[in-house]
């Protein structure tokens, strides 16, 4: 097995990274800690991703850790699920969300199944990372935001961070796991800021939200490239009055339940966010979540600032998909003045 | 095409040699072992479907007339080889050493059934057409990477074929040169579509040609012909020279599965081609001095008896067990999933 | 191209008919009426279907319009986009729901969005029909219920007949429809009961919910093979002195939120049914149609009687999996008794 | 493999013929259609790649290199075919009939983009990579079932016979004999992937055994290779043969896409094999006496002032429509969607 080639010498304790860097990070470290890790997928090895996710890793980590594969989706995850049960750990680049789908069948049934079907014989510790959403001007079908496709498939995870620094924890936490875990990274965010990241290893739990922001008068809940939206929300509902909080959701499943509950117990309201179509969107969930858990602490119908049940637009209409922070506001005062 | 492609066989339907190179290399004990296990399967086999007519077996996937090609196939393995069958590959799981009762489970709907010992690496059975084959490259695939000489392989039907999973796992395998045969039973239907309908090549093994790998058609009805070749294919996977294509001719003696009528869609004219692959292998021994009364009679009552046991073992299994509808889903149970078992087993009037 | 060769002569004007008998009869008729309509799929040529859905057809209509494809969903469904595309009205069979996931892509990113990419230029009006469910101790992988992953899907229409009637009536709707229409058909009812169904043609309007059963004190809402479970829980209820209201929804995209949203100001109460895994099911899409539309009518949390959120399990299991009357009484009882 | 699929060519590097057959078949107004039309998509490949850096244009996918393997093979289409390109074929498509300006609209993230005139059956370009290679067959078959001698046009990249659409789209189309043919451009790379790594067969050509369909491979740099052996490849389809695998070995000249830097993953050396395919006609036509400056002069700025015209009607064409977000979506809308489309109009203020 090739055998890590380099050795990093880390001076410092944090780094300023995007979220891509972030993601490249947490793949070389576990890269260089642990030999059963393999990368791999289209156009991420010599060319180091259409993102640059990878960059640089093949040329450490060599073309037996770091692989270029065929164009063929079903391929990469059905031979990682072969990889996996043999003892590997494959981290698997799906190019865009919206390019996952030949792949559907390998992950509803065997990535999800396997440890069920065989009562826990064979496992499948992998990760799928895929990077989504809209707003970027990509040509079209590159913008999908499917996540209940997924969510709704028991036997795998799905994290999707926002931040450099959920991005680094998260990835790492999800190459850990001893189950697959899809990581969905919000293209919109890949560059759009830097944070200090700990140059070292740590996770974020799997299954925990983050309370982004606290307030008093609605809780609005997002995730990827939609907390910004919700910060944006909330930051012009203040001049208003309004006190918003806001949970980053971070794990979509399982979703982290008893913050929501939590939150929405003390605001009494909520707003949901997110891109992906309105019909059967996890906004959806969250609202069960809600009745389910809040029902009595509820002031008013939960509001969705959602895609809407349309294909993503060619990008000359993107923005017109896209919840905006008008909207959000828009649905922050329908709920407070209900 | 076709030519290029000749049915390669040991001996004839009557049971006599077509390939005298071969008279070396089979000795007693490996016509022996041949024929038990064909027996053996034939045995459970038949069982099973006697038992699915009883009631106590669930709908079930019969592979009589590919005992040579199970046999054959599983024979040429080693141990710590990888194994992706199909539902109707359990003749060879059960040759490569899976358990009877275990099985028998499978098809009695128990998750239990899909579990090999220990030290034999068998994957569950594959349901959806085709989705084991890239399985089996990515097994092969991790013990190149490990640089042992282990290989893998992957069974499938005529019908397989058609699915993209063939095509990709294939194209996988041979680009990453893994150690893995694709070892393909050409029963001349995917339920009630001939395989002329299937495709429009004649063959399968030059299905091989579009992956630069080495393709290969075997009388599937000749346990010597499988049994070589697919040896053959498993020394070169290990040798480093990659996967192999093996196109099995053979023939579905019966139905689909026991709620399919194949008189719906195939007459019976086709199978005169295929003679029977114990009885093929019984000329064999008759020709060559093999036959030995005693002896059948002999394995005939010990894989009766052995059956007998497993049906027993089966019926004697302690029922399912409700947890296991949750437990594993995941190694560790999310909050929601352990609220949904908890609020059932009280539904239960359990815990 | 192919003429019909017989004509059938109909003397009666409503037949007794099983579900799958209404639906051969729905294909039959259609294939007499419209030249274009072309069913294809696995076996469901000279075998008539491995439910015996088409039974008969082929020797009817010929192997040009009945048409044995080979082994391949993403290649029905595919070479169906061309058809449909190019003047004709495929019906493509995908044997079992479990099966259709080789053909998601197909489905997910040009049955559903051919329309809106080339502005109404090119459009699919095809059917796809797809047995689906548990409760028949099929093998392994042959019982999912996963309508969800349709209904997020803008751009096809999804509808679930639970009778006889409504399942001709919905299918030759869907064969007229000028969209793809997924046509999920209970395999538990398929033989269940007969019912008077129309000789000649009629059709059942999409998007339309049935009250299947009036009551007062809360609303039971379920499709497919779940509306008898929800009937009997109905009788068991009754006997308890509750009074139960049932829709079966029969259209699973566009749900008719009217016929939910009347019902449950009524009732002020609501249990959802289905067997679908509850994270990400319906449930939820119905949980916030009354959210948006009853908030303040609702006196107590929606309860959901679902599958688990577990892979289907094998058949000796399944009805563990199943929701039962028994556990929907439990949900009914808990609404009231908040 | 690779001997039994020669590349066939009808002009060499340096325009002189190496198919002395196809003297008679070439004439004058052959050789200036195939010039015009390869300057004429070379002149708005050009000015994309331009106004993409003056962010006038989205992201874009050059073919400069690929001009005689799409014009060639579009200039063998009649006007009742169907065509199913990729995202870097409007070369073919410009060919074929679809406007420049609506070429620009696609590449400006606009849906009209899509819409060619109405007499041309041109499909919404692929963009998930291989899908339509089974729309193709469906349509052809279509063609088929009504008795017509239309037939059509799928094209590939390299890249898209490792996916499982290009597996089940030929099967289909070989099954049922359909008037399509497979259109691949070899170019040697899939974004960042040579062809050696995404396939281990040498050639494409070879997949076709697998289907048991005529397979050629031809220098898809000389376009009367391209335009006579996808002339041939039609005949035969509308004559009742079904289809055929055409590999075009040609070469991307430029980036994957303006977002895209090559020099990551490949030198130049490669490129030295092919001769740029307009300089190669212009060499054939100064050899064969066909070589006329001031007819070069002329289209030269009838193609110019043509590019021009377009991207003025591109920059003039009305802004998109927020309607259309709702609007092609179904047929009819259904309520809950109309309820979004009101509510949005709304916030905008609007209705
Ligand atoms: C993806 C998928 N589609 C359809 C089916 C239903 N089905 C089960 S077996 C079978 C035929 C398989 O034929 P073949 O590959 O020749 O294997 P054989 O049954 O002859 O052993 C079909 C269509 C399935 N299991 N999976
Ligand atoms: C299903 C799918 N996977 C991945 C992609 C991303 N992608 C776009 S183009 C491309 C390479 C295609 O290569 P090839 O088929 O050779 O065509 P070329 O671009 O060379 O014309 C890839 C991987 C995609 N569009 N669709
Ligand atoms: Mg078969
Ligand atoms: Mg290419």
């Amino acid at each position: 097995m090739t055998q890590v080639k380099e050795s990093h010498q880390k001076s410092e304790t944090a780094k300023q990274m995007t979220l891509i860097q972030a993601i490249n990070d947490a793949m070389r470290l576990m890269l260089e800690e642990d030999d059963r890790t393999v990368i791999l997928g289209e156009d991420i090895g010599k060319n180091g991703g259409v993102f640059r996710a990878t960059d640089g890793l093949q040329e450490v980590f060599g073309e037996e850790r770091v692989v270029d594969t065929p164009l063929s989706e079903a391929g990469i995850i059905g031979t990682s699920v072969g990889l996996a049960v043999n003892g590997f750990r494959p981290v698997a680049e799906i190019q865009f969300l919206g390019f996952i789908y030949p792949a559907y069948e390998q992950i509803m049934t065997h990535v999800s199944r396997i440890r069920m079907r065989s009562m826990s014989r064979f496992t499948v510790p992998m990760v799928i990372r895929a990077p989504y959403g809209a707003g970027i001007r990509a040509p079209e079908i590159h913008s999908d935001s499917t996540e209940t496709l997924f969510t709704h498939m028991p036997g795998i995870k799905v994290v999707c961070p926002s931040s450099p620094y959920d991005a680094k924890g998260l990835l790492i936490a999800a190459m850990e796991d001893p189950d697959p875990v899809l990581v969905l990274e919000p293209m919109k965010n890949y560059r759009s800021k830097r944070e200090e990241v700990p140059v070292g290893k740590y996770t974020v739990e799997i299954g925990k939200g983050k309370l982004v922001r606290e307030g008093a008068d609605v809780t609005l809940i997002a995730w990827g490239a939609m907390v910004s939206i919700a910060e944006k929300a909330a930051e012009q509902a203040e001049k208003k009055g309004i006190s918003c909080e806001i949970i980053d959701l971070r794990t979509l499943y399982p979703i982290d339940s008893e913050m929501i509950a939590e939150s929405v117990k003390k605001t009494t309201r909520a707003v949901i966010i997110h891109e992906a179509h309105h019909t059967g969107g996890l906004g959806n969930d969250i609202i069960s979540i809600i009745n389910d858990t809040a029902f009595l602490y509820l002031r008013a119908p939960i509001e969705r600032i959602t895609g809407f049940d349309v294909p993503v637009p060619f990008f000359s209409l993107e923005e017109h998909y896209l919840p905006t922070p008008e909207r959000v506001v828009e649905g922050i005062e329908k709920v407070l003045h209900f | 095409m076709e030519h290029n492609y000749p049915i390669k066989r040991i001996i004839d339907d009557k049971g006599f040699f077509v390939d005298a190179d071969y008279e070396e290399q089979i000795d007693e004990q490996l016509v022996k072992e041949l024929y038990y296990h064909m027996l053996r399967i034939r045995t459970f086999d038949r069982k099973a479907i006697n038992l699915q007519r009883q009631g106590r077996l669930g709908t079930y996937a019969p592979f009589e007339g590919q005992e040579a090609a199970q046999v054959g196939s599983a024979l040429a393995l080693n141990d710590n080889d990888w194994v992706f069958p199909t539902y109707r590959d359990h003749g060879a799981t059960l040759t490569f050493g899976k358990s009877m009762a275990t099985t028998f489970l499978y098809w009695n709907g128990r998750a239990e059934g899909c579990i090999a010992p220990a030290d034999r690496q068998i994957f569950p059975p594959a349901v959806p057409i085709a989705t084991q084959i890239p399985h089996a490259a990515g097994a092969a695939w991790a013990e190149k990477k490990r640089g042992t000489k282990n290989a893998a392989i992957a069974y499938f039907g005529d019908g397989a074929t058609s699915e993209g999973d063939f095509h990709e796992g294939l194209n996988f395998a041979s680009v990453f040169k893994v150690p893995v045969v694709f070892f393909n039973q050409n029963n001349g239907y995917a339920i009630s579509v001939p395989i002329e309908k299937q495709m429009n090549s004649k063959t399968i093994a030059q299905k091989s040609v579009a992956y630069g790998m080495p393709g290969i058609r075997i009388d599937g009805n000749d346990c010597f012909a499988v049994y070589f070749e697919t040896k053959k294919a498993f020394d070169n996977a290990r040798s480093g020279n990659g996967p192999t294509l093996i196109e099995a001719v053979t023939w579905r003696k019966g139905a689909h599965t026991t709620a399919d009528d194949p008189s719906k869609y195939r007459t019976e004219e086709r199978a005169k081609d295929f003679v029977d692959p114990l009885l093929r292998l019984e000329f064999f021994m008759k020709n060559y001095g093999y036959y030995d009364d005693a002896w059948i009679q002999a394995i005939n009552e010990k894989t009766t008896r052995e059956v007998e046991a497993a049906v027993e073992e089966m019926e004697k299994f302690p029922p399912p067990n409700v947890e296991d509808v949750f437990d594993h889903v995941y190694a560790e149970m999310p909050a929601q999933l352990a609220k949904q078992k908890e609020a059932y087993l009280a539904h239960l009037g359990r815990k």
